[in-house]
């Protein structure tokens, strides 16, 4: 098979995969997606690594720095702000009943 | 880059783990691992690199130099994402994806001018996609940044060459795409860059008030396909892969975006170049309105038997989440039937509102989306409107023009009593008038919601 | 990319769409997915006929038109009975009142 | 063989139809426009190679003869696909698939004969994978077939060297492939084929009962594995995606059925060879029952105010599904509410049952699935079970070591009158006594379904 037919292949399947899989979020959990597909996306810090690490020169070593830089801004800032918000998605078990819980916790 | 079979197997790993996060993402109980198998993906997949050959190369060039970078930006990203606040979420997400964008066009102008000579026409036509449409992400992200953060008015701004410049820097990176197909040059590349920059600020000065999340989400979509382009010119299959879910599924979630709050994508981005009607009023109205004390409402509270609270994007800026718990609590344990009205777009970004009572730590059983509790509402005694105010704006209903109209909204004007607590008579993020403001059985209680709802709070206790 | 490599990549991949697709079925449709599915691995059909087509060897082709006839008849058998079974979901349009309608077309 | 970029790119097209094919089969709304697309790619698929010059041959030879194949397939399979009565589509399905099977066993036959002296290791494998599950899949449905068409019996058959056999030739089975993989002789993948049809029959004989439509599904299963292997040997992207998409999603049904029969898979294929549980009774009992003629049922009937029917297999053998429908509409013209309450295993195969309701034009709003309706047994006046048994044997919940043990049931023994239509004392499918019969308040009306059926809506009509 010709390499251009592999990779249309491998994004056409990707795309179906990306679809369904989603399809039956709630909107309750539009946000923390949203952030997690975002720091996903941050995966192009790879590309900026191999790049960087295979050139000599000068100037695209400082713009693959640049570019290496804000890659892991995205994927490790979407990753840990993902994180923070579904935290308070699991803290809350299931209580006896919601009205007897004490106030506490008010920051 | 061809690379041994071992990293590609460990690459089609990673990408498998980006699927099952974006699976685990999507259900509630699931979420919190789906995130984290998508990390571990993304850590080994960037790992890789240190322990191969690529590209010919004996070794990684500027391992420390690289490791240097990463530690930099993971440091910021860190920062950036523990010290945000749960309201300020939007920006910070527009944040995270404008500098993916801004990479990965960077990564297809090192591309081009590594190895551009080489290229076929088919990956130099994905170079030039990768470098505007990343550039695009960058440049409106940081727009979108700024009009949430506030730096800039969140109206549209919109001024009258708008469309012919737009319009001609789309027509120009279209050319110079053509160009760089037929003669790889950088200075093309840089170009395309810059032009992507403008085509990316023009898309979004005009998108305005109650629209810029949507914006966010197709931003985000549009990083992802730059990324799975991006992917395809490094012949990198977890870049595809990873870029492609992420393209997919963003247009997918914007498109169910766009329909919760009821308007079409094209209509959100060009809405306001057509001129009219997204520009609402913005100033508050003089008309009478009935304003009450703490008391009297505690006191509504206190004989009601169904309540349904509707909170809003100002409930979450004054941080009053907490103090209303507590106040459907002591209602609750009074007997009442106390239940909370998510709308899907109240906040500032679908699920938004869910975050934040979450974060207070609302029970999940006591937020109802709002086909669920829609039909509950003309059985209310009182319905709260805390910090809240287009979810509930009648205008989606009966004013076309609107800026709002034919979004779904809480029916809350159906209750018998309504109770609005609000700083002002000031619209809501859309920039309208609610003439539910106005109606008889309307009670507004004036005051910065974490300061009545504490008052309010009080009252009810000593009754 | 070696291409036991993108042959790996195109199965996984298929694997999801594959389940994720279905994950949503009501047990009403189990059976008309199951012979829909069914039909479509007759598409082995056209392995037989390429097969069968590049072959001069006699023995070969004998079995190899036995493959095709059987393959033709899970494909084409499949769809058609799948259809057959679905015309009867489609057939029922939404009427006023369901306790008011003739009671013909008892076979 | 590598075949020509638009070839490529047509069978990539035709994957994407089998998606959407699959996509639509999983809603109502959408099934039968799936399954023509599904229909659609598969013919583009196998006409393509009519058009162009295959492995290097310059054009593909034997035409004719392979067309008059293609006919003669298709006549037989339209032939069997009409003439089918819905109550036999198990069977047909069996029946189909194992000729899917036994033709993929063939194909890698073949491509051994042809080509297996050119093959790498990997490829050489997948052939005698394809080979082997081929002719399982062929045997077993084969075997499937005859036990649902009554060709044989439906009871376990297991007999003392059994799992020695059936272990013998698994592993006789490994040992040659591991051989076919180092020398590609045509005889050794003739004797993998025979072994695979030892292994099928020795697979299905010994599952009984109520299990064979599992069965069935793995099966199907099975085979899409196969023609997936199938399509890596060929290179052949289209029988790849088709039949791993076939292959993972009919694992998932066959899980997802086992899991609606509170069964898991393994117990259902092996339970019979531990011995015992799966053989019930199976003759009928003389125990003392209450039986009633169609006048006592119709007054009963006549005064009920909520009625729900449970159809089963023997309403479909009977054809009584038309006269049930007018019944209901009798009924509920008087102003009783009546649903049919839908187990998902009732009939032959999962969703069976709405398959033969649909063709009776039953509306589908009258259809509950079993856990919507299962609360409402307790209000139930009189509960009509029509050819139905093991989905209300009470044995389910109660006697551990039943057949039926662990699956979830329709809750009938909670009504407060119980009504079976059947012809004798005989026991259902899994051939185990059903002890509501013999409760106080049930009434049994004996007689074939079809003929008591109109019976009594001739005695409701004339009360
Ligand atoms: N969530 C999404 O996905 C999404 C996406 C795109 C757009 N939007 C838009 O965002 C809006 C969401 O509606 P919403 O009803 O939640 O919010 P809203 O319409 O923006 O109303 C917020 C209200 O809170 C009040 N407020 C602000 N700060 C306050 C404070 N400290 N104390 C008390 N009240 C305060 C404001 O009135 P005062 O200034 O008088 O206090 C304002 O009326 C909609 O227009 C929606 O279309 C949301
Ligand atoms: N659907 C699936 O997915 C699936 C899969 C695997 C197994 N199964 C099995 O199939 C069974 C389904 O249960 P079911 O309750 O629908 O059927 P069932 O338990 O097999 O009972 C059918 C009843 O219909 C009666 N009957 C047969 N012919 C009749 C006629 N002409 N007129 C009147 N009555 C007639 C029979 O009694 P008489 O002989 O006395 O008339 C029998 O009691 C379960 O055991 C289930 O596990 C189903």
């Amino acid at each position: 098979m010709s390499v251009s037919v592999v990779w249309l292949t491998f994004f056409v399947l990707s795309v179906f995969v990306g679809i369904e899989v989603i399809s039956k979020v709630s909107s309750t959990l539009h946000t923390p997606l949203m952030s997690g597909a975002n720091a996903i996306h941050g995966i192009i810090l790879l590309g900026a690594v191999l790049v960087t690490g295979t050139t000599d020169n000068t100037f695209a070593l400082i713009v693959g720095l640049i570019a290496i830089v804000l890659a892991s801004v995205n994927m490790v800032g979407g990753f840990v702000v993902t994180d923070r918000m579904l935290q308070m998605f699991v803290r809350k078990k299931p209580k006896a009943d919601a009205a007897t819980q004490t106030p506490g916790d008010t920051k | 880059m061809i690379a041994p079979t071992w990293v590609q197997l460990v690459f089609l790993a990673c990408g498998v783990c980006f699927i099952l996060a974006l699976k685990g993402l999507s259900g509630p109980k699931t979420a919190r691992n789906g995130n984290l198998i998508g990390a571990a993906g993304a850590v080994i997949a960037v790992a890789v690199p240190f322990f191969y050959k690529p590209d010919g190369v004996d070794h990684l060039h500027h391992v420390p130099l690289i490791l240097a970078a990463i530690a930099i930006g993971t440091a910021g990203g860190v920062y950036g994402a523990r010290k945000v606040q749960m309201t300020q979420m939007p920006q910070m997400v527009a944040l995270f994806n404008g500098v993916g964008g801004g990479a990965a066009a960077l990564v297809a102008l090192l591309e081009l001018h590594e190895h551009g000579d080489l290229f076929d026409w088919f990956p130099l036509a994905a170079t030039a996609f990768t470098i505007v449409v990343g550039s695009v992400s960058f440049a409106g992200s940081v727009i979108t940044f700024a009009k949430l953060q506030e730096l800039m008015t969140s109206r549209p701004v919109v001024f009258p060459g708008l469309p012919v410049i737009f319009g001609g820097s789309f027509i120009a990176a279209a050319v110079l795409s053509v160009m760089l197909v037929n003669q790889p040059h950088l200075w093309i590349g840089v170009v395309l860059a810059l032009l992507g920059l403008v085509v990316g600020v023009l898309l979004v000065m005009p998108v305005g008030g109650a629209d810029v999340p949507i914006v966010i989400s197709l931003l985000n979509a549009f990083t992802g396909l730059t990324v799975a382009a991006g992917g395809y010119v490094l012949s990198n299959t977890v870049l595809l892969i990873g870029g492609t879910l992420v393209g997919a599924s963003g247009t997918f979630l914007t498109l169910l975006m766009a329909n919760a709050m009821g308007r079409s994508v094209a209509n959100i981005l060009f809405g306001a170049l057509k001129g009219g009607s997204t520009l609402g009023g913005g100033e508050a109205s003089d008309r009478p309105v009935k304003s009450a004390g703490p008391e009297d409402v505690a006191i509504m509270l206190n004989y009601a038997e169904r309540i349904i609270i509707v909170p809003g994007y100002g409930l979450a800026v004054a941080q009053a989440q907490h103090s209303l718990r507590e106040l459907v609590d002591v209602l609750s344990e009074r007997g009442a039937k106390v239940d909370y009205a998510i709308h899907p777009v109240a906040g500032r970004m679908p699920g938004h509102m869910n975050v934040l009572l979450a974060e207070a730590q609302v029970p999940y059983e006591q937020l109802k989306e709002m086909d669920e509790i829609n039909g509950d509402f003309k059985d209310a005694d009182v319905v709260l409107v805390v910090g809240a105010n287009d979810v509930v704006n009648p205008a989606a209903k009966t004013t076309p023009g609107a800026p709002i109209y034919g979004m779904p909204i809480l029916n809350a004007d159906e209750a018998k009593q309504v109770v609005f607590l609000k700083r002002s008579m000031r619209p809501g993020f859309a920039g309208i008038e609610n003439e539910l403001l106005f109606e008889p059985n309307t009670t507004l209680l004036f005051g910065d919601a974490k300061d009545t709802m504490s008052k309010l709070l009080n009252a009810v206790k000593a009754l």
